[in-house]
């Protein structure tokens, strides 16, 4: 699975993109967040606050209650701001 | 149309190229969002814009599309720029034409809106004090929550 | 600022000039009415818009002084054309600066809204079936008129 | 006094501005347009409709009941489509 992070998620994490296995358990959004979190003090950082952080799948916004099923690119980020 | 660019872009320039030859506008409507020098503390010197290429297109073109589908325009432009940008430039035009002042008016509006809240964009602001992430307004979900209602009323 | 011309006008020029070395802006709207090519009765060869010297001005001046009470704007700009256009020509071109997009649209809105009810334009149209005064609508007063009430909520 | 006219009210009356000396008896706008119809058949024409027409004195918007005291310009025409 191919990951991406964005601004302060980016930062803190220290890593803008990685390819990575993923558990065979991992079922949503918020699995990967709980799983990431687990991968040493800086992706622990940059998840602490992880009702604020965003996902998109495949370049589509979703919930962290999405499943990741199918998926081949998931992003973290802040709330965007664009305009 | 929509573009993601680093450089520049002309106001004038990009309404004649998108109104060239057409007789069937009456209404034109420009929003052109600038670098606001008025961080919360102290003077901003630059912004630095970073983006999720390939999404960003996606997303604006989605919106774009949405637009276009709630009101009936001639023509539309979305230009968003990326990189460092310092006070007084230019960020991101929106340009919706319709043969009504109305339409063109909530169009530009609408799209403003869903940029603010959809478009996949992070802002850092660099000033004497260090650089800060700046925080998505609450406000403005709040704007573009108005737009999933019942219609407005459109000419 | 306010401007009655024959000539035309850029937009960009326009708006570059009107906040130039600015870095207080963060939202700039422009509105461009154009001639349209609908004539109920058959194509619009051209359109003769006479005004009222003197007047125009003074109205042009009050409508945007009002504007200006209003919302907070950090520029505004009005400029009508008189004279003879074609299809695709500009007629008039609004532009509103504020620090925030809300109060920049509305205020373009409310100027144009004044404007179709209250600047000293008439327009006659030339087609194929002779000229044709343009009768003033109704849903213009209507679209004025909303401002009279309690105002909306502007940022 | 001195009267102008606009669009197809000055195309009806046939001239486009005017000194008159008005009757001592005119009082308001709604006077001065009823003495106007009396000018011949021109003037008729042009005022016909006369509560579809608007006036200004000294270039500021009035209504048909505005006394005319002190007035130094005053103007007749359809209703206003700026923009």
């Amino acid at each position: 699975m191919k990951l991406l992070y964005f601004a302060w998620v980016r930062e803190k994490a220290g890593i803008d993109r990685e390819d990575v296995d993923l558990p065979d358990d991992i079922e949503t959004i918020a699995d990967v967040m709980a799983w990431l979190k687990t991968r040493g003090p800086e992706f622990e950082s940059a998840f602490e606050a992880s009702n604020v952080i965003r996902a998109a799948i495949d370049q589509t916004h979703v919930k962290h209650t999405t499943a990741i099923a199918g998926a081949t690119e998931i992003a973290f980020f802040p709330p965007v701001t664009g305009g | 149309m929509i573009r993601v660019q680093e450089n520049d872009f002309d106001i004038g320039k990009e309404v004649r190229d998108l109104t060239a030859g057409r007789t069937d506008i009456g209404a034109i409507v420009t929003f052109t969002g600038t670098v606001r020098d008025s961080a919360k503390d102290g003077a901003i010197a630059s912004m630095t814009l970073e983006h999720y290429p390939g999404m960003t297109e996606k997303e604006l073109a989605r919106i774009e599309k949405e637009a276009n589908a709630r009101w009936p325009l001639q023509a539309s432009l979305i230009i968003h720029r990326y990189g460092r940008l310092t006070p007084g430039d230019n960020i991101v035009l929106v340009v919706t034409a319709s043969a009504h002042r109305h339409a063109a008016f909530e169009a530009a509006e609408f799209l403003m809106d869903y940029l603010k809240t959809n478009a996949p964009f992070w802002k850092k602001e660099s000033s004497g004090d260090g650089e800060n992430w700046v925080d998505a307004r609450q406000s403005d979900d709040g704007a573009s929550e108005r737009w999933s209602g019942p219609r407005k009323a459109a000419e």
